[in-house]
C-alpha cells in the first residue's frame, strides 16, 4: 500500500546535479531556457503581477541573521520527482511520469484547473494567464521542435525533452551508445552555464554514481550537515526529486560545525 | 382535530410497545420489589466480577514489581484504561442525548446507562498509574503545551502539565457523572426512603434529601439534569481530547492527525451504545425487567449503533486518505506503525468488527428491529473497539525513545518501527481484571439505585398514550415544552 | 402569540398556492433586478473567456482565488437542504414540515451555482467535460486518482439524488396544483408532472416511506460530497497549511453551520414575501435557533482543534500561514470579522429566546453567519496558498479583480432567481406535509394542563 | 369487459362514515382491489379500516446499489488498467480513489432505482384518473368502487346509505 510505483522502468533515469557552490547567479540558464523552449517574453507587467514564466529561475536566499547575512543563489526548476505531488491530482492525465523518470506535461490534455500548480512544493509550474505573444522581430527565433503553448494551460521545465529525443534518435540511427555528457543531449540551461554549476545525466549511469557519493551519509529530512554536500530540496516531503543540490562550501559554517 | 384522549393505556398489544400495567401504583410496587429483593443471579455476577478484579490486581502487582521505567510493557494497561474510558464513561451519553432530544423510548433505559458513570470511578482509579507511566514533557517531544527548554517564555511551562490537566479533567468527569446519577436518582431514592427498609432505607433517606416532589422540585430537576447532561458531554469530549493528545499522539513522532481526538470520542460513543445494549440484554434476561426493556428500546439504540458504525468508517477514512495520498515519509511511517505494519491483524479485526460487520448485518431493518441483532452486533463492536485501541495504544507505547531527550522526536524512520508487542500473562490478567472491575462497580451501584428509573417510567405513562383512532390504533406522544 | 394555528385543508390550499396561482406585486421588480445582476456577471465572464485568466487577480503562489472560495461556499450552502430535511425526517421532528422543501430547493440551485464556479475557474472551460468518462474519440479517460474527478462524481450524484428527492416529495402537491390550476395548458402540464397522483392509501404509504428512505440514502452522499471537496485541499502536500486530516469533518460541520443559517434566512424571507406566518411560526425559528447553537459550537470546536494542531506541528509554513492570517493586513481584519460574524456575535444572541423567536433577528444573525463562513473559506484558501512552503521567495498575496467580484455576485443572484422561479411554479411550502401535520396534531390533557402531542402510528 | 368506477364523496368530518362505507362494501362482498379510499392527505394507516398495502420497495435500492457498485468498479479499475500511466508513484490500481468513486456510484444507483421503485410501487404513472373529484385535495374523502357494470348500482346505494354527499361516475380504463 505504501510502495512506490513506476520508477526504474527504462534504462535511463534522467537527473541533474546542481552545485550551488559554483552558481554565480548570472541568469544565463534562464535566457537559454527561454529561447530554447519558446517561453513567452516576460515584460515588467508579468513580474509585477507575479505571472512571469521562467522554467528555470534563480532565486535569492538570505542565510544568517544581520550583521553576517549571506546571499545564496538557488536555481529552482522542476525537480522531476519520482513521487511528484503534482501528478496524481491532475484530473485529465495532463501530467504523468514517463518511463525515463521524467515528469512530462501534455499541453493538449491540460484544462487549466491549476491543481498541479498548487500541489508542487517547488512552485516550478507556470500558468499561461495571457495568450503568449512575441514581437515581430522574434517570430523567426521560435524553436520549431517545441510547441507554442496557448493561454489557459500549465507548462514547466521538461529537461528539454526535445533534445533528449533527438539525440537518442540519432544515436539509435547511428547505432552508437548514447553518451551522457554531450551537448546535444543536455538541456539548454546546462549548456549555457558558464561555471558548469548544472550537470545533466543519467541517474542510472555516471551521474548516479556521482550523486550517490555526494548524498552519502546524508541524514535525510533535509539536514545534510554530515557526509557529502548533496541534498534534495524539501526532502521531508518525500517527493524523491531527480535533482540533487550540492550545498555551498562555507568555511565559517564548517568552523561552526567543528565547534558545535 | 384535537380530540380528547383517555389517559388509560390499553392492554396486551404488540410486543414491546408499553408497560403491561394500567396504574402507576402497579409500576412502582413492581419495580421496587424487583429492586429490593436480591437475586442469586446478581450475587453470582458480583462474585465472578470480583474474582476477575482480584486477578487484575494480581496482574497489576506483577507489572509493578518490574517498575514503571520500561513503558513498553505498560501498553496493555494504557489500552485497558482507554477501553474503559471509551465504554463505561461514554455510556451515560445514551441517557443524556435522548433526554435532551426528549425521546420517550429512552426512559426505561436511561438509568441503566447512567449507572455506568459509577464505573467511571473505576476509570479514575485506572488513570492514577498512568501518571507515572507518562514521562514529563522535557524529553523533547512535541506537545500540546509547547514546552521548550530554550525559549524564555515556554520554558516556564511546568513539565508535568499533561498529568495535572488530564487528572483534573477525569476527576471532573467522574464528579459530573456522579452528580448526574444522583440527580436523576433522587425521586426514586425518595421512593426507596418510603417503601424500603434497612440500610437501603437509610442510604436512600440520606441521599434523597428533602425530596417530596413539589412542582418546583420537578422543574428544578429537569432543568438541572439538562444542564449537567450537556456539561457531562463537554467534559467527555475534553477528556478524550486531553488523553489522546497527551497520552497517545505525542508518543508517536510525526503523528499529526488533527482529527484523532474526535475520532477517539466518536468511537467511544459507538462503544457506549454497545455497552448500554449489552447491559440492557442482561437486565432483560437475568434482571427480570423484561416488561420494561422492550423491542422499542433495542430498536432505538440499534439505529444509533448503525449510524455510529458508519461514522467510524468516515472518521477512519478521513485520516487514512490524507495520509495515504500525502505520502510524506513521516506519515508513511505512522501508517506503517499503526495500521499496515506489525499491528495489521489488530487493525483488520477492529475494522471488520466495528465497521464491516455492523454495516452488512444492521443494514437490514428486520435485524435492526430485533432483540438479538443489536445484541450480537454490540458484542462485535466491543471487541472491535478493543482491537482498534490495541493497535493505537500498544503500538504508541512501544515506540522507542519515550522519555529519552536524545532521541529525535519530530520524525520516525521506517526502520525505527518496533516489532509487535504481545501481551504477557500479567497483561492478560490486567485485561480481564479491568473488565471485571467495571462490571463489579456497575453491579454494586445497580443494587443501591433502581436500575430502571421509576419516575421516568411513570412520566412515560403520562405522555405516551395509546388510543383508538377511527378504525386503527395510534400512539399519542406528548411533548411537554 | 398562539403557537399552532389549526387550519382546514381548503385554507392551506388557498394560502400556499397563492404565490403559484397569483402574482405578487414585487415579483417582476425582483426578477428584473436579479436578471440584471446575472447579465452583468455573465458579461464579465465573457470578458474573462475572451482575454484569459489574466483578467483575474490570480498569480503564481495563489492559483486559486475567489472562484474556488465561492465554490466551497455554495457546496456548503447546498448541504443545509439535505441536512434539515433528511435528519429531521429521520428523527420525525414535527417542526421540519414547513421548511423541508425550501431547504431542498436551495440545495439544488446552490449546487448548480457551485458547479458554475468550477467553469469560471478553469483555464479552458470548453474542455471541462473531460473530467467525465465521456469523450471516447480522445482515446483517454479521466484520472480517477485526482480529487477533481472525485468531485464531479460526488457532486453529480448529490445533484441527481436531491433533485429526484425534491420531485418525489413534490408529487402530491403537484396533484393539488393540478386540481386548482386554471387556464388552457396548466392543468394538463401539472397533471402530467404529477403522474396522475390520486391519494390512495398505497400512494400515501409509499410517499411516507420515500421520505425516510431517500433521506437515509442522500445523507451519506451529503457527507461524502463535502469530504471530497475538503480533500481537494487536504490531500495536497504542496500546501502545508491545507494538509490536515481534520479537513473533511471540519468542512462538513462548517457547511452545516452556514447552510442551516441559510435555511433560517430563507424561512424569514418566505414569511415576509409570501405571508406564510401562519405556517412558519416563531417556534420554528426557535427550534432552528437551538439547532444552530449546537452546530456552531461544534464547528467552533473543530476550528479550535485545527488551530491547535497547526501550532502543534511547529513547522514553519504552518506558523507562517497562521501569522499571515492573524497579524498581517488585510487578513487580520478579515479574520476578526470572520470570528465575530460566524460565532461571537450570533451565538450569544441566539441564547436569548426573544432573538430566536423573532424572524427579523434570525435573519440578521444568519446573514452575519454566512458572511463569516464565506470569509472562513477565503481565509483557509488564500493564506494557505500565499505561505505554502518555507521558501520565503515564493511567498505572495492576492487581491481579487473586478471581474471575479462581479461573477461572484452573479452566483448569488442566480440562486435567488432560481428560488423565486421555483416558488412561482411550485409551492415552496409542502402542502400535504402541512395537512398531515394538522391531522396528526393532538393534545394530552393531564389535569388542567394540556400537553401538545402528535399522533404516531403503531410500529 | 370495461370496468366502470364510481366515487362517493365524504366531507372532512365524515371520516367514520367513509370507514363505514368501506366496511359495508367489504360486507357486500366487494374485493379489496375493487374499492379504495382517496384522501387529500395521508391519514394514519388503517384509519378507514383499509387493508395495509403490500409493497416490495426495498429490493429496488439494493438492485440499484449492486448495479452502481459494479459500474463504478469497472469504470475505475478499467480506466486505470487501460491507461496505465504512473502518477506520483501511486499504484496503478489505487484502492482509496476507487473506493470513493465506487461509493458514489453505489449511492447514485441506489437512489435512482429507489425513486423508480417508489413511483412504480405506488402504481404510477396513471394514465386515466377514473372517477375523481377536485374537492378531494380540499379535504373531502372519496371512496371509489371499480367493478363491472352490474355490481355498480348496489355499490352506489351502499355509498349513499353510508352518507356520501355526492356520487360521481367515471370510466376506468386501467
Amino acid at each position: 500500500m505504501l510502495e512506490r510505483q513506476g520508477t526504474d522502468m527504462a534504462d535511463q533515469k534522467w537527473g541533474m546535479v546542481v552545485d550551488i557552490d559554483k552558481c554565480t547567479g548570472c541568469q544565463a540558464c534562464v535566457v537559454a531556457c527561454q529561447s530554447e523552449n519558446n517561453v513567452p517574453i516576460n515584460e515588467e507587467g508579468h513580474f509585477t503581477q507575479r505571472r512571469a514564466i521562467e522554467w528555470i529561475r534563480i532565486e535569492r536566499v538570505w542565510e544568517g541573521e544581520f550583521p553576517d547575512v549571506k546571499a545564496r543563489f538557488l536555481p529552482v526548476f522542476c525537480q522531476h520527482c519520482d513521487e511528484a505531488p503534482c501528478e496524481p491530482v491532475c484530473p485529465v492525465y495532463a501530467t504523468y511520469h514517463n518511463s525515463e523518470g521524467l515528469n512530462v506535461q501534455v499541453y493538449n490534455r491540460c484544462i487549466g484547473t491549476r491543481f498541479c500548480a498548487n500541489n508542487c512544493p517547488y512552485q516550478a509550474r507556470y500558468f499561461n494567464f495571457w495568450e503568449p505573444t512575441w514581437p515581430e522581430s522574434l517570430k523567426n527565433q521560435l524553436n520549431p521542435d517545441v510547441t507554442v503553448r496557448s493561454r489557459g494551460i500549465m507548462e514547466k521545465c521538461t529537461f528539454c525533452i526535445q533534445r533528449i529525443r533527438r539525440s537518442t534518435r540519432d544515436s539509435d540511427r547511428e547505432g552508437t551508445e548514447l553518451e551522457e555528457d554531450n551537448r546535444a543531449l543536455s538541456p539548454a540551461c546546462v549548456n549555457a552555464c558558464p561555471t558548469q554549476a548544472l550537470k545533466f545525466g543519467d541517474l542510472n549511469g555516471h551521474l548516479g554514481e556521482e550523486a550517490a557519493e555526494h548524498l552519502e551519509g546524508h541524514g535525510g529530512h533535509g539536514d545534510s550537515h554530515h557526509g557529502g554536500r548533496g541534498y534534495h530540496m524539501l526532502d521531508s516531503l518525500g517527493t524523491h526529486p531527480n535533482v540533487i543540490y550540492l550545498k555551498k562550501v562555507d568555511p565559517s559554517a564548517e568552523e561552526v560545525e567543528a565547534h558545535g | 382535530m384535537a380530540s380528547h384522549v383517555d389517559v388509560k393505556s390499553h392492554q396486551g398489544h404488540g410486543e414491546g410497545q408499553y408497560v403491561p400495567f394500567t396504574t402507576q401504583e402497579e409500576v412502582v410496587s413492581d419495580l421496587i420489589t424487583k429492586h429490593t429483593k436480591v437475586s442469586d443471579k446478581w450475587i453470582s455476577g458480583v462474585v465472578a466480577a470480583g474474582l476477575l478484579l482480584l486477578l487484575g490486581v494480581v496482574g497489576f502487582a506483577m507489572r509493578l514489581a518490574n517498575g514503571m521505567d520500561d513503558r513498553v510493557v505498560w501498553g496493555y494497561y494504557a489500552l485497558m484504561f482507554a477501553f474503559i474510558l471509551s465504554t463505561a464513561s461514554a455510556a451515560p451519553m445514551i441517557a443524556i442525548a435522548p433526554r435532551i432530544a426528549n425521546a420517550h423510548w429512552r426512559r426505561p433505559i436511561s438509568r441503566a446507562a447512567e449507572l455506568w458513570s459509577a464505573a467511571g470511578l473505576f476509570s479514575l482509579l485506572l488513570f492514577i498509574p498512568m501518571l507515572w507511566i507518562l514521562p514529563p514533557l522535557n524529553d523533547g517531544r512535541r506537545s500540546l503545551w509547547f514546552f521548550d527548554p530554550d525559549d524564555p517564555v515556554y520554558s516556564q511551562v511546568p513539565i508535568y502539565t499533561p498529568h495535572i490537566w488530564a487528572a483534573l479533567a477525569i476527576l471532573g468527569l467522574v464528579i459530573v457523572g456522579f452528580v448526574l446519577l444522583w440527580l436523576s436518582a433522587m425521586p426514586d431514592l425518595a421512593l426507596m426512603r418510603e417503601h424500603s427498609t434497612g440500610f437501603r432505607q437509610k442510604f436512600a433517606a440520606k441521599l434523597s434529601g428533602n425530596w417530596v416532589g413539589t412542582t418546583g422540585q420537578w422543574n428544578m430537576l429537569h432543568h438541572r439534569m439538562g444542564i449537567i447532561g450537556a456539561f457531562y458531554f463537554m467534559m467527555l469530549i475534553f477528556v478524550h481530547f486531553l488523553v489522546t493528545m497527551d497520552f497517545l499522539i505525542v508518543l508517536v513522532p510525526g503523528w499529526i492527525d488533527a482529527l484523532f481526538p474526535i475520532t477517539h470520542a466518536a468511537n467511544a460513543l459507538q462503544a457506549g451504545v454497545a455497552t448500554v445494549i449489552l447491559s440492557m440484554i442482561f437486565m432483560r434476561q437475568f434482571g427480570g425487567y423484561k416488561e420494561y426493556i422492550t423491542l422499542e428500546q433495542f430498536w432505538g439504540l440499534s439505529k444509533l449503533l448503525f449510524a455510529l458504525s458508519l461514522l467510524w468508517f468516515w472518521f477512519w477514512f478521513s485520516s487514512f486518505n490524507v495520509f495515504w495520498y500525502g505520502k510524506k515519509p513521516s506519515e508513511q511511517a505512522v501508517l506503517e506503525l499503526l495500521m499496515v505494519g506489525p499491528y495489521l491483524i489488530s487493525f483488520l479485526a477492529g475494522f471488520v468488527l466495528s465497521f464491516l460487520a455492523p454495516l452488512f448485518v444492521m443494514v437490514w431493518n428486520p435485524v435492526r428491529k430485533s432483540i438479538w441483532g443489536p445484541t450480537i452486533m454490540s458484542v462485535a463492536v466491543l471487541f472491535g473497539v478493543f482491537f482498534d485501541k490495541l493497535r493505537y495504544y500498544v503500538a504508541a507505547y512501544s515506540v522507542p525513545g519515550i522519555g529519552d531527550a536524545h532521541v529525535h522526536k519530530h520524525f520516525m524512520d521506517m526502520d525505527a518501527i518496533p516489532k509487535v508487542h504481545m501481551p504477557g500473562l500479567p497483561d492478560i490478567f490486567i485485561i480481564l481484571g479491568v473488565i471485571g472491575g467495571a462490571v463489579f462497580f456497575y453491579l454494586i451501584f445497580a443494587r443501591l439505585i433502581p436500575p430502571v428509573s421509576i419516575w421516568e417510567q411513570k412520566e412515560l405513562m403520562l405522555y405516551k398514550v395509546h388510543k383508538a383512532y377511527h378504525r386503527t390504533e395510534v400512539f399519542v406522544l406528548g411533548k411537554p415544552r | 402569540m398562539q403557537e399552532h394555528v389549526q387550519l382546514t385543508q381548503k385554507e392551506i390550499n388557498d394560502d400556499l398556492l397563492a404565490p403559484v396561482l397569483g402574482m405578487p406585486k414585487w415579483w417582476y421588480g425582483a426578477v428584473g433586478f436579479l436578471l440584471l445582476v446575472i447579465f452583468i456577471g455573465l458579461a464579465a465572464y465573457g470578458y474573462e473567456l475572451y482575454w484569459g485568466m489574466g483578467v483575474t487577480g490570480l498569480n503564481r503562489p495563489v492559483m486559486w482565488g475567489f472562484y474556488i472560495t465561492n465554490f466551497v461556499f455554495w457546496i456548503g450552502i447546498s448541504h443545509a437542504g439535505i441536512m434539515i430535511s433528511a435528519i429531521l425526517r429521520l428523527t420525525q421532528a414535527e417542526w421540519r414540515r414547513p421548511i423541508t422543501r425550501a431547504a431542498e430547493v436551495m440545495t439544488l440551485f446552490s449546487l448548480v451555482a457551485a458547479l458554475s464556479n468550477i467553469m469560471f475557474h478553469v483555464g479552458r472551460p470548453w474542455r471541462l467535460f473531460w473530467v467525465y468518462p465521456y469523450d471516447f474519440s480522445r482515446g483517454l479517460f479521466m484520472n480517477v486518482r485526482s480529487p477533481f474527478v472525485w468531485d464531479p462524481s460526488a457532486v453529480m450524484t448529490y445533484l441527481i439524488g436531491s433533485s429526484l428527492f425534491v420531485y418525489v416529495a413534490l408529487l402530491p402537491d403537484l396533484a393539488v396544483v393540478r386540481d386548482r390550476a386554471t387556464g388552457k395548458y396548466a392543468p394538463t402540464v401539472y397533471g402530467i408532472l404529477c403522474l396522475g397522483f390520486r391519494g390512495t392509501p398505497r400512494q400515501w404509504k409509499l410517499q411516507g416511506i420515500a421520505g425516510i428512505l431517500l433521506s437515509a440514502l442522500v445523507l451519506p452522499v451529503f457527507v461524502s460530497v463535502h469530504s471530497i471537496v475538503s480533500w481537494d485541499f487536504a490531500v495536497a502536500i504542496g500546501v502545508e497549511g491545507w494538509h490536515s486530516t481534520i479537513f473533511a469533518p471540519y468542512f462538513i460541520i462548517g457547511a452545516i453551520h452556514s447552510g442551516v443559517s441559510a435555511v433560517a434566512m430563507i424561512m424569514a424571507l418566505v414569511v415576509w414575501l409570501y405571508k406564510a406566518d401562519r405556517y412558519i411560526r416563531p417556534d420554528h425559528f426557535d427550534a432552528i435557533g437551538r439547532l444552530l447553537i449546537v452546530v456552531s459550537t461544534t464547528w467552533f470546536f473543530f476550528f479550535f482543534l485545527e488551530w491547535v494542531f497547526a501550532l502543534y506541528t511547529l513547522e514553519s509554513p504552518e506558523i507562517a500561514m497562521r501569522e499571515l492570517q492573524v497579524f498581517q493586513n488585510p487578513f487580520w481584519w478579515l479574520f476578526v470579522i470572520f470570528l465575530l460574524t460566524s460565532y461571537f456575535i450570533p451565538v450569544p444572541m441566539w441564547l436569548f429566546k426573544s432573538v430566536r423567536r423573532s424572524p427579523m433577528w434570525m435573519f440578521i444573525t444568519t446573514i452575519l453567519v454566512n458572511i463569516g463562513m464565506w470569509l472562513e473559506r477565503f481565509l483557509i484558501i488564500i493564506p494557505g496558498l500565499a505561505r505554502r512552503q518555507p521558501f520565503e521567495f515564493d511567498w505572495g498575496s492576492y487581491t481579487p479583480s473586478l471581474v471575479e467580484i462581479l461573477i461572484v455576485c452573479e452566483t448569488f443572484a442566480f440562486v435567488s432567481l432560481g428560488m423565486l422561479l421555483f416558488a412561482k411554479v411550485f409551492p415552496l411550502i409542502p402542502i400535504f406535509d402541512m395537512k398531515e401535520g394538522m391531522i396528526l396534531r393532538d393534545e394530552i390533557r393531564i389535569g388542567r394542563r394540556t400537553v401538545p402531542a402528535s399522533i404516531r402510528e403503531t410500529p | 369487459m370495461a370496468k366502470r368506477s364510481i366515487l362517493g364523496l365524504f366531507t372532512e368530518q365524515q371520516v367514520d362514515d367513509a370507514a363505514n362505507a368501506m366496511d359495508a362494501l367489504a360486507a357486500a362482498g366487494y374485493g379489496t382491489n375493487e374499492y379504495e379510499v382517496i384522501t387529500g392527505t395521508p391519514y394514519p394507516e388503517g384509519t378507514f379500516g383499509e387493508a395495509e398495502p403490500k409493497h416490495k420497495l426495498f429490493r429496488w435500492p439494493l438492485t440499484g446499489a449492486v448495479c452502481g457498485f459494479i459500474i463504478g468498479l469497472v469504470l475505475t479499475a478499467g480506466t486505470q488498467l487501460a491507461y496505465p500511466m504512473v502518477t506520483g508513484g501511486k499504484p496503478i490500481l489505487s484502492i482509496p480513489p476507487m473506493a470513493i468513486i465506487m461509493y458514489e456510484g453505489t449511492m447514485l444507483g441506489a437512489i435512482i432505482f429507489a425513486v423508480i421503485g417508489i413511483i412504480l410501487e405506488s402504481r404510477l404513472p396513471r394514465l386515466f384518473m377514473g372517477a375523481y373529484d377536485k374537492r378531494i385535495t380540499e379535504g373531502y374523502i372519496g371512496v371509489t368502487v371499480t367493478t363491472e357494470e352490474d355490481k355498480l348500482e348496489p355499490a352506489e346505494k351502499l355509498l349513499t346509505d353510508a352518507g356520501a354527499g355526492e356520487i360521481k361516475r367515471g370510466w376506468e380504463n386501467n
